[in-house]
């Protein structure tokens, strides 16, 4: 038998594989709850000093995780560096923005558009991926990134530099009002969807699309001779990393109200994918207490004030030196049988 | 869209073209052979840029030399321009190594992901960019005049001054003096084992870390050169100067095939010609989307670019 | 003694690989050593030429710690191996790769011409390939680079790790007549193989390694007839 | 609970510190004075720091809403970060007085936003005036910016037939080359350049050192009014064409200006005055008795009040009824004023 | 007549200036072991690269069960019916035994990525059958116990293993294994020999790469064997010991295949 280290994680992990059905009902219950109830949580200890903890709730913090868990079906699953996550971000606003105006459709009827659009973009987005490999194509979605906004800049018809302001907020659904002024709402609708995302994403992993990009990550060419259809899932990857951009893209702009180009720059790609890597890549926990933490950590620091980026920027190089693989990283936990012969 | 601009205006944007391209590819090569030989995207290297460029403004400014417009004569700015170029490459060289060991090093040596050097690598860069930031009282930094800008001669319709021929030259001699040391010493071939096998590298004596710490040099006192040239070129810097030329210099060691010295020479160059023209052409605005299109199309033809090693499909 | 290894232990984490084993390579021999798959033969290899770092024990090379030379200086010092999975840089031309060989040594050029013909003349198949990427060659071309690579730089310790793998029949005889042909230039050799039969037949002396011990020694003759070594190494009465 | 407070709203940080740290001790300056005044209800200074970036600014208007103390905000300093901002302070009924945002797009915008400087839409057809006066071919350049691309777009309507050419740059840039060769090639005798100062001023410079365009007049807007455009291009900035919504504070209060320095141990910016007297206005409300968000609010509606020698009262938009227009220009290094243009 | 699950017909493979195989024939009939042989860099691994879909012929044309399968992309081909194992053992490593097996295995199944999503039946269905596949060949190949240990970690001999087991979830028609037996002890070489008929046993054809002549010998049903690009002999393997050419070739001094 081999020797088993101490640590927390495994210590859940098997205490999750031997509880109840009920035992493990009632833990999510309490953790998804925790989590809705965190704008009444507020306290000293977790409080933002200079920004609104509500308001920090929103965005960065459960937007962050959001798009971390899309851009992870990227990065994290399949190995594919995505350096312009933001253009799907982009186009998920610009389509609520532009919609809401252009329409009669209103926000929750604008969503399947402006996800779907940020598909399309991914599914383009990814055409390339077809034939470039590893850091080549990292330049490529770099560069998506940027033409995206420049686009967005030298078109006057969606508000040019100066963007789209008087954005409607989403209508009321299910006894809740969107107020510009009460963030909380948005967090929970954030905060739902993205338990959906997570679902949803957990479910393909650990079935024949995990396992799929998984191979494409480890071994691109052997995967192929498996009979993996690689170019299927390296587009679905983008495809799906897409719409949950998207997603997160029209709810900030409902959220905000104006939007101009200015916001989605290289720097924001960078933060979501730092988010991944911080967190743990290719582990969906990982990649939420990563994105967090790089949300949380800024506005946490805020009191800094000029010393903020640079006491982050250290943060970053240090935890990545002690913990290389990243906070959680995913490690599949294996189990040692003896051979009974 | 105005095409007639090509034509009167070709050898103007030509020279201006090979400028940009020979600054650029100075800052490329870096990118180039540490990805060469880290196979790591040196995301901090636009700031080991900006240190070369804070370094020659701060070695003008300790010899008072400050906000004159009268050009120096030739020996005085000869001297001067050795002095705060090579200043600057070793000061940049340093920070290189430094940076290698400090945010890299560790994470290679437990063989954790690229992903997560090029994290820590945006890190670096963060706190390097806000450090300047906050010494720099997050102003433009302006840089004097030591050279004069008047026309020497015209070419058609392009002005030659003497900064102009300076980088150009001075660029051709660095280029050469690279490949002098690229080809004819071990270090390069240390850089390429290291590369493609860093275990069986050791096997062969080589001694991984001085040649990454050589190679990181090497990068970082090229950069270090090109923060000269740029300087003189342009004039002004700030904390976060790197940004721009960094992408440019990045995406032109992506087109000539990434880790390839002779690729980013041609790739920067290419780039820095390209988008002059297209900039001319369609406006400067669009210039990084064309840049894009065409980077695109020619990865599309060359999957590992113009002079990548075609490696990327290995045989099993 | 050129080599001298004493109690050695090495482990890869918690997985203990080699639990204190002690064995010696007089100069001049060649030394083989025979054990089933994950005995611990490749470690003992890799912690000779440092790329594994032992738990205890020590090892020591002309009489002197072979702790206090670093790794990639070994070389200098006259210890090369041929690893195991064969290590080819696969975009280096396979002349590349063999001057990868003479990385550590500054040699004359007419040296450099000398170590080439000898090994061209050992393996021709290398001199028509010579500019074809190495990555690109077949296995047993691979395995012709690897030890003609680790020959270049005239080593005085030459440690094989499964030599014959990958190599035609006709080939792996050809192999074994090499490797005495090296012992005749003063080379002492370390040799793992999987081909024990042969390994045996030439080695002035043989250990058998198991799980990490050594459970025989003695002369190769002596333990090609072991009854236990032919059962479980030479696939006899299976 | 405590004090009613005021907050101040831009960079304090960053790039953009500068003009952000001149408006804030505007502010401050105001809110001093009128605490020395020993009135009824003593105010308070806070501030948030946005650094003039609208992905920041929502998150900080959210903690001034939360701020029960909070009655009132002077900002915010640039166009972008206003816009993300406003529909919150709209939703938590902070009155807003922004010294400086321009953009038209403000307007209209929220029954609580108000500024007192004339909105684009008068300074861009002011400098396009400037460049019809001057008899000039023009050539148009802007820097993407919401404020430098808004600013171009309005000059270029309003220049019409003279318009030559145009081309827009990053912020952040520095090759300048290709856009002078655009310039030269469309043999324009003026540029109007839609942006901030620091690019401002590479770009005058790339124009001077080419003999083509050594000659042509160049023509900004209140973003490159600033002392380090002088500091950056030298020489070059000698006779720059240049406006601003802003007064001259020297000019037009000496001694506030020179308070100012004494205290600050500064000189004054651009737009301290305007900061100050944004204050000024909300401070004149509290003294009168409004203490509230709303009560605050509507006074504004209604109030007339006399600063420094101009008459601040608000439109139904919140746009300034009394507009002023300045034409500033570079002489001998000093930022000069040259006229009132409305 | 027995079928010819794999046909290699005329087949000519140039590598810029190297003939890596000039006009080459070759099939494997149903239910048979057959053997390729040949000195090192004759172009045997180049035959299975052709085979399935990796580098593209000058000339000729590869069959399986009588369909052609050039230009088609690998995985078309793997699903088809040809599994192979690597010369260089080329696994997940960062998955588990059971994993690697189920991602081949999936292959076979249609349902796609919606209907995993959206848990229709037939995904989760599909999802069983992988499983159960992949367990039910880990069984087979004696590998059960390490089902949920890291490819990467499993011993040497086991990955060789886990890679035939890998090859078989595609349930192929033809099993392609490249040199199998290289680094094993004779003991081992003789346990695998063992495992080999086993499969064929099941139903599957074999092609067998090999240098160990007692292992080729002892298993294959016919030998074809290969020289500088080109088929120089074919036949049972006593007919291939003492065909002077081989033995000249590739075999040195005729092997006795005890
Ligand atoms: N990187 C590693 N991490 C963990 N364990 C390892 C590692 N490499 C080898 N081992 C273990 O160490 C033991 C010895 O392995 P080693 O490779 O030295 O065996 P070997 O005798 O060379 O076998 P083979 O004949 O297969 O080459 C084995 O149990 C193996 O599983
Ligand atoms: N991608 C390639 N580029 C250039 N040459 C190649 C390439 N692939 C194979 N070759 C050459 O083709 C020849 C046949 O190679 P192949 O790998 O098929 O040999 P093999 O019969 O499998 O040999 P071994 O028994 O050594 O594995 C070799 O000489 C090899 O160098
Ligand atoms: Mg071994
Ligand atoms: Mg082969």
């Amino acid at each position: 038998m081999k020797a088993k280290a101490f640590n927390l994680r495994d210590i859940f992990g098997d205490w999750w594989e031997s509880a109840t059905p009920i035992q493990r009902g009632i833990t999510r219950t309490v953790v998804i709850a925790t989590f809705y109830a965190l704008p009444f949580l507020n306290n000293p200890v977790i409080d933002t000093p200079e920004t609104s903890f509500k308001s920090v709730l929103f965005y960065p913090l459960v937007l962050f995780a959001l798009m971390a868990v899309g851009l992870n079906v990227v990065v994290g699953k399949s190995g594919i560096l995505d350096l312009g996550y933001v253009a799907f971000f982009a186009i998920g606003a610009y389509t609520h923005a532009v919609m809401s105006a252009r329409t009669s459709l209103n926000f929750w009827e604008i969503l399947p558009f402006a996800m779907g659009f940020a598909m399309l973009a991914g599914l383009i987005l990814g055409l390339p991926a077809l034939r470039l490999r590893g850091d080549y194509l990292a330049i490529i979605t770099l560069g998506f990134g940027e033409i995206i906004r420049i686009i967005a800049i030298n078109t006057e018809a969606i508000g040019g530099a100066a963007g789209i302001t008087d954005i409607p907020g989403p209508t009321p659904i299910f006894g809740f009002e969107f107020s510009v002024m009460d963030p909380r709402p948005y967090y929970w609708l954030t905060l739902t969807l993205l338990i959906l995302v997570i679902w949803g994403v957990l479910r393909l992993s650990h079935r024949k699309p995990g396992r799929a990009w998984e191979a494409i990550r480890e071994d691109e060419d052997v995967a192929e001779f498996m009979g993996v259809a690689t170019l299927k899932y390296k587009l679905w990857a983008f495809i799906i990393g897409g719409a949950v951009g998207g997603l997160a893209g029209a709810i900030y702009a409902s959220k905000i109200r104006s939007i101009q180009p200015e916001l989605f720059t290289l720097n924001l790609s960078i933060m979501i994918l730092a988010c991944v890597v911080f967190g743990g890549m290719g582990n969906i926990w990982g990649v939420i207490l990563g994105a967090v933490l790089l949300g949380y950590i800024p506005e946490k620091l805020r009191f800094l004030s000029d010393y903020r980026i640079i006491f982050f920027g250290l943060l970053m190089v240090v935890m990545m030196n002690i913990r290389p693989n990243g906070l959680m990283p995913r490690k599949k936990r294996e189990k040692f049988q003896e051979k009974i012969s | 869209m105005d095409f007639s601009i090509l034509v009167t205006d070709f050898w103007s944007l030509t020279i201006d073209g090979i400028v940009v391209g020979a600054i650029v590819a100075l800052v490329s090569l870096g990118y180039t052979l540490v990805y060469g030989v880290l196979r790591l995207i040196n995301f901090a290297h636009s700031e080991i840029f900006m240190i070369g460029t804070m370094t020659c403004y701060l070695v003008i400014q300790q010899f008072g030399f400050t906000g004159y417009e009268e050009p120096l004569p030739l020996w005085k700015f000869a001297s001067l321009f050795l002095l705060f170029g090579l200043t600057a490459a070793m000061v940049s060289g340093v920070a290189a190594v430094i940076l290698e060991i400090v945010a890299y090093r560790r994470l290679r040596v437990l063989g954790a992901s690229r992903l997560s050097s090029l994290i820590s690598a945006i890190g670096a860069s963060f706190f390097l960019v806000e450090v300047f930031q906050k010494l720099s009282g997050a102003k433009n930094l302006d840089f004097p005049r030591m050279i004069s800008k008047e026309p020497i001669f015209t070419f058609s319709s392009a002005y030659i001054s003497a900064d102009k021929i300076l980088v150009i030259v001075g660029a051709g001699i660095v280029f050469y003096i690279l490949n002098r040391i690229i080809n004819h010493t071990k270090l390069g071939l240390g850089i390429r084992a290291v590369s493609q096998d860093e275990k069986t590298s050791i096997l062969m004596g080589v001694n991984v870390n001085r040649i990454i710490s050589y190679t990181f040099l090497l990068g970082g006192a090229l950069a270090g050169v090109g923060s000269a040239f740029y300087m003189v070129f342009y004039e002004t810097t700030k904390a976060n100067v790197g940004f721009l030329i960094g992408i440019s210099a990045f995406t032109a060691a992506v087109l000539g095939g990434i880790g390839n010295v002779r690729g980013a020479l041609v790739g920067s160059f290419a780039l820095g010609l390209f988008q002059q023209y297209t900039s001319a052409v369609l406006g400067y605005n669009w210039k990084d989307v064309v840049t894009f299109v065409i980077l695109v199309f020619v990865l599309l033809v060359k999957p590992t670019g113009l002079f990548g090693e075609s490696l990327q499909k290995a045989r099993v | 003694m050129l080599l001298n290894i004493k109690d050695l232990h090495v482990s890869y984490g918690k997985i203990k690989a080699i639990k204190g084993i002690s064995l010696e390579v007089p100069a001049g021999e060649i030394v083989t050593l025979v054990g089933a798959n994950g005995a611990g033969k490749t470690t003992l290899l890799k912690t000779i030429s440092g790329l594994l770092q032992p738990a205890s024990g020590s090892i020591e090379y002309e009489g002197k710690p072979l702790s206090d030379i670093k790794p990639f200086e070994r070389v200098v010092e006259g210890i090369c191996q041929a690893p195991e999975g064969r290590g080819i840089f696969p975009g280096m031309t396979v002349l590349e790769n063999l001057e990868m060989g003479k990385f550590s040594r500054v040699a004359a050029k007419s040296e450099n011409a000398q170590d080439l013909d000898m090994v061209y003349n050992l393996f021709p198949r290398l001199k028509e390939r010579a500019h074809q990427a190495g990555g690109t060659l077949s296995g047993g071309e691979q395995q012709m680079l690897a030890i003609g690579r680790a020959l270049m730089s005239r080593p005085r310790l030459l440690l094989l790790d499964e030599p014959s793998m990958g190599l035609a029949p006709k080939f792996i005889a050809q192999i074994f007549e090499i490797i005495q042909e090296i012992k005749k230039q003063n080379v002492t050799i370390l040799l793992v193989e999987q081909n024990a039969a042969k390994a045996l037949t030439i080695a002035d002396r043989a250990y058998v390694l198991e799980t990490g011990y050594i459970t025989m020694q003695g002369s190769g003759v002596e333990l090609l007839n072991d009854p236990k070594v032919r059962q479980a190494y030479l696939g006899h009465g299976a | 609970t405590g004090n009613p407070a005021i907050y101040f709203q831009g960079a304090l940080t960053g790039p953009y510190q500068e003009t952000g740290i001149n408006e804030a001790n505007g502010v401050i300056l105001a809110i001093d004075k009128y605490n020395a005044s020993k009135p009824k209800v003593k105010v308070e200074y806070k501030s948030i720091d946005t650094q003039a970036s609208g992905a920041n600014s929502p998150a900080l208007a959210q903690k001034v809403v939360e701020d029960e103390c909070a009655i009132g905000v002077v900002g915010g300093m640039y166009s972008g970060e206003t816009l993300a901002a406003v529909p919150i302070y709209e939703g938590g009924k902070v009155p807003v007085v922004s010294p400086s945002a321009t953009n038209p797009a403000l307007t209209n915008k929220s029954a609580y936003f108000h500024r007192v400087v004339g909105s684009d839409l008068v300074q861009g057809p002011a400098l396009a005036q400037i460049a019809i006066s001057l008899k000039s071919k023009l050539f148009i350049v802007d820097d993407a910016t919401p404020y430098g691309k808004g600013l171009a777009t309005i000059v270029k309507k309003t220049a019409g037939k003279i318009v030559v050419g145009t081309d827009g740059v990053t912020e952040g840039t520095t090759n300048f080359t290709s856009v002078v060769s655009k310039v030269k090639a469309s043999k324009a005798t003026a540029v109007f350049y839609g942006g901030y100062y620091p690019e401002a001023a590479i770009f005058i410079k790339a124009l001077r050192d080419n003999p083509a365009t050594k000659n042509v007049k160049f023509i900004a807007g209140d973003g490159v009014l600033d002392g380090e455009y002088i500091k950056l291009a030298k020489k070059n900035a000698e006779g720059t064409y240049l406006t601003a919504p802003g007064q001259p504070m020297e000019k037009v209060a000496p001694a506030l200006a020179a308070e100012y320095k004494k205290k600050f141990n500064r000189v004054h910016g651009l737009y301290t005055l305007e900061a100050y007297n944004a204050a000024y206005v909300l401070l004149e409300g509290i003294k009168a008795g409004k203490t509230t968000r709303d009560a605050l609010n509507t006074w504004l509606g209604e109030a007339v009040v006399k600063v420094n020698g101009t008459t601040i009262s608000f439109s139904a938009t919140g746009d300034p009824d009394n507009i002023v227009m300045n034409q500033y220009t570079i002489k001998n290094g000093q930022m000069v004023w040259v006229k009132r243009l409305s | 007549m027995t079928k010819k699950l794999l046909e290699i017909q005329n087949l000519v493979v140039k590598f810029g200036g190297v003939t890596a195989l000039n006009e080459v024939n070759l099939h494997v009939n149903e239910g048979e072991i057959a053997a390729l042989i040949g000195p090192n860099g004759a172009g045997k691994t180049t035959v299975f690269n052709i085979v399935t879909g990796y580098y593209k012929p000058v000339s000729g044309d590869v069959l399986v069960d009588g369909n052609s399968v050039l230009g088609l992309r690998p995985y078309l081909i793997a699903r088809m019916g040809l599994g192979r194992t690597f010369q260089n053992i080329r696994l997940f490593g960062d998955m588990t035994a059971l994993e690697n097996v189920a991602t081949a295995a999936d292959a076979l199944n249609k349902s796609g990525l919606l209907s995993a999503l959206f848990g229709l039946g037939r995904s989760r269905r599909d999802e069983k059958r992988s499983m159960e596949t992949a367990q039910s060949l880990l069984e087979f190949i004696g590998l059960d116990h390490r089902a949920h240990q890291m490819a990467k970690n499993l011993p040497y001999g086991d990955q060789r293993r886990l890679e035939i087991a890998r090859a078989l979830a595609l349930n192929p028609k033809v099993l392609l294994l490249d040199e199998p037996a290289a680094g094993f002890n004779p003991q081992e070489k003789v346990e695998l020999g063992d495992l080999i008929l086993k499969i064929r046993d099941k139903g599957y054809a074999v092609l067998l790469i090999e240098h160990d002549m007692s292992l080729v010998m002892k298993i294959s049903d016919r030998i074809s064997v290969l020289d500088f690009g080109q088929k120089i002999a074919e036949g049972t393997p006593s007919e291939i010991q003492k065909n002077q050419r081989v033995i000249d070739a590739y075999l040195g001094v005729a092997e006795d295949a005890s």
